[in-house]
């Protein structure tokens, strides 16, 4: 108990340094990106978003696949909030895409690849999370959700393809001309870092808010069962 | 070869079935056709912009066709608990959805045979082997995943809102090939300019068949 | 320097659904706490072995 | 027959250490169970016992949590299919499709079980349960009593040694319940296993070969007819069903 108190204040100390140090590279040490001006500067909280509600979805694929195999709920727990993380991270990618779509191509929402992938990502996940709770059981809920988190995640390449192949026919704007420059390559880096230790932080609190949840509802029980 | 005997045999009981359900086949039909004709009105009837919209509409026509009759499938199992009186016969939980696939796929194929005259008759477009092997590839798919949600959704409250909210994000990406290869292939182009498209949706079939009949036994077990 | 807003815009909004998220969370962490502990008070007064 | 030695052939069921749980709710807590071939065995228990748990676990629809289970022999953790052969489970629940007729349901069913002269077996069964006239008969079109007449024939196309019959009097008329004993009688001669769940103790009483009380989960009281009488089980039953009042309160 104590011990994972302490590796938490660590995590969301590192988080903050990381948060700070991040906030700093992107508005004063990266050089600004010729093409798109300062706009491009959403980039680099674009892509860590992105990447981490990847690594969540990802995340949420092993505990499903665990939890069927191994029928332990810590499988599910982990599962479940990651799955609710990445719903949130989702959101943020649709948010920030949305705006920095719109000096670019001066509309809010375009039908281009990525964002329309994010998009069908978010209701896959919102899926998984509407079946658990639609569940007559929780356990039957729990391995509902498992096998939509299997089957949504080995569906994301191919929707990524399709979509990628259906807007290929209408040339969208190219987003990066010529790679990254190193400022800003360690400015994503640094971002991404910070993400993933923001990320790995909510995991911890949603599955130990999980676990509560349980201890309450075990307690609960062996009120109602009186003592045996 | 008692796999596919049992296959079969439930594939057989299942398409009696839903056939004999004539609320089912009807309103599977009469809702195909409510939905032609008011995209019809949605988007004006001139010549030109139906040509453009019309594969859209047939997809989007078969996807909730799908989503109906799916969840029919296993609804008919779980009226006198026959999913269980299943379970309990000797034979593995991959028969079952096998069987149960085939008996979907079957229903969906019929139903499609009977639109896509109609769909062609209204629109005044030429049916063609192309438009053919398109809607059998995406109906596979779409039974593929379809019969692993309708048995899950089956077992949730609300159980006909469960389905579509999860099947449908699930095969966004073969109705969007679909979409542009019956775009395509009413436009007259040749194979070679099909096959991208139709590699996807191929694709997505065999990954599905396989990850569905690999998990379905969770689905249905305790 | 004409869209600075937009990019002030995106931090903002990041933040606040970041902040709001964490915010949620440890709301809801302090109500369960809060609960697990009159429960196991209920146990020793009734004195349930846990 | 592998593995199975001629120790184990006299029991129908063994059941060790079977717990089952649903989430944080223990539906079966530790079940200890030996079932001879042959025997009766009658399980009493009030609702949400475990009554239903347990009979879905030893007809393979479920999977138990932890502990062994052997059907004549059979682990049923690597046998299941082979044990789906030799049981037959009747509930309150008819396993019928109410769109096929009744020699269409049975058809079916026959196939799924290899049984062999489907035909021949199909009319034998449903003269059984005295169902002839409606063999070509939509099965949704007919009575309650007579489906679970027809579900009983179901049960016993494959000739099955053990039957699991859970709560099947439930919803039944007379003539259905008199029709249900006598099909099982005249199919059986004297060695099939037959557990059945219920409520009705007398009834229990007067068929059961064993006797067990189930209650949260557990087997709280097992014993022989022969060595007990009706009002002893009464207030057996009574006591576990009391403590539950007690508790709630």
């Amino acid at each position: 108990m104590k011990q994972s108190h302490v590796f938490r204040s660590g995590l969301l100390g590192l988080s903050f340094i990381l948060l700070v140090v991040a906030l700093y590279l992107i508005f004063i040490y990266v050089p600004t990106e010729k093409t798109m001006g300062i706009v491009q500067r959403i980039f680099y909280f674009h892509v860590p978003v992105a990447w981490v509600a990847f690594l969540a979805f990802f995340i949420v694929f092993l505990g499903s696949i665990l939890y069927l195999w191994k029928r332990q709920s810590k499988w599910d727990v982990i599962a479940s909030s990651s799955a609710e993380v990445g719903i949130v991270f989702t959101t943020l990618v649709l948010i920030t895409g949305s705006i920095w779509a719109k000096p670019i191509w001066g509309v809010w929402w375009t039908w281009d690849a990525r964002l329309t992938t994010s998009l069908v990502l978010w209701l896959i996940y919102v899926a998984y999370l509407i079946v658990r709770s639609y569940a007559t059981e929780e356990q039957r809920g729990a391995r509902f959700a498992a096998i939509v988190g299997i089957v949504g995640f080995i569906d994301v390449p191919i929707v990524a393809l399709a979509i990628t192949l259906w807007r290929t026919q209408h040339p969208g704007p190219v987003i990066f001309q010529g790679g990254l420059a190193p400022p800003m390559l360690l400015t994503l880096l640094v971002c991404l870092a910070a993400f993933t230790t923001l990320y790995c932080l909510l995991l911890i609190q949603r599955v130990s808010m999980k676990n509560d949840e349980g201890e309450i509802k075990r307690l609960k029980e062996l009120c109602s069962w009186g003592c045996d | 070869m008692s796999f596919w005997r049992n296959v079969i045999a439930i594939t057989w009981k299942d398409a009696l079935s839903q056939m004999r359900t004539k609320e089912l086949v009807s309103s599977v039909l009469v809702f195909t056709l409510l939905v032609i004709v008011i995209f019809n009105f949605a988007f004006g009837a001139s010549q030109e912009t139906m040509r453009l919209v019309a594969p859209g509409i047939l997809w989007v026509t078969f996807a909730f066709a799908g989503v109906l009759s799916l969840n029919h499938s296993f609804i008919l199992e779980k009226e006198e608990g026959c999913l269980e009186g299943l379970m309990v016969c000797p034979i593995s939980r991959e028969v079952i959805y096998v069987g149960k696939m085939l008996g979907s796929l079957l229903f969906m194929l019929i139903i499609e045979a009977i639109a896509l005259p109609i769909f062609a008759f209204l629109f005044n477009l030429i049916l063609s082997l192309q438009l053919v092997v398109i809607t059998v590839l995406t109906t596979v798919g779409f039974v593929a995943v379809g019969t692993l949600f309708s048995a899950l959704a089956v077992n949730t409250r609300a159980r006909e809102m469960v389905l579509p909210i999860l099947f449908l994000p699930i095969v966004v990406p073969i109705i969007i090939c679909a979409v542009r290869a019956s775009g395509l292939a009413l436009s007259g182009e040749p194979w070679g300019s099909l096959s991208s498209w139709l590699q996807i949706i191929g694709a997505f079939d065999v990954i599905f068949l396989v990850v569905s009949f690999l998990i379905f036994a969770f689905v249905i077990e305790e | 320097m004409e869209n600075a807003g937009y990019l002030f815009a995106t931090f903002t909004i990041i933040w606040a659904l970041v902040f709001g998220y964490v915010l949620l969370l440890s709301n809801r962490q302090r109500r369960l706490r809060r609960e697990i502990d009159s429960l196991k008070e209920t146990f020793k007064g009734r004195g349930i072995e846990q | 027959m592998e593995g199975t030695s001629p120790a184990s052939q006299a029991w129908a069921i063994q059941v060790q250490g079977l717990t089952k749980s649903f989430g944080n709710h223990l539906a079966l807590r530790g079940i200890d169970l030996e079932v001879r071939q042959g025997e009766f065995v009658v399980i009493f228990g009030p609702n949400g016992a475990g009554k239903t748990t347990l009979i879905k676990v030893l007809a393979t629809i479920m999977n138990p949590s932890s502990g062994r289970v052997l059907v004549n022999g059979l682990n049923l953790k690597n046998n299941a299919e082979e044990i789906r052969r030799r049981i037959g489970v009747v509930t309150h629940q008819t396993f019928l499709y109410g769109n096929l007729t009744t020699y269409e349901n049975l058809e079916f069913y026959s196939r799924m079980y290899d049984v062999p002269r489907l035909k021949e077996r199909i009319h034998e069964v449903v003269s059984m349960v005295g169902m002839t006239s409606r063999l070509y008969d939509r099965v949704g079109t007919l009575s309650r009593g007579m489906q679970q007449r027809l579900s009983i024939a179901r049960s016993l196309l494959h000739k099955p040694a053990i039957m699991l019959l859970d709560e099947p009097e439930m919803g039944l008329d007379q003539p259905a319940i008199s029709m249900l004993w006598k099909a099982l009688e005249i199919e059986g001669e004297g060695k099939r296993t037959i557990i059945l769940t219920t409520n009705n103790l007398e009834r229990g009483f007067e068929l059961g070969d064993c006797l067990l009380i189930l209650d949260k989960g557990k087997i709280v009281y097992q014993r022989s007819t022969q060595a007990l009488d009706l009002a002893d089980l009464k207030q057996a039953y009574q006591h576990s069903t009391r403590l539950e009042h007690e508790l709630l309160a």
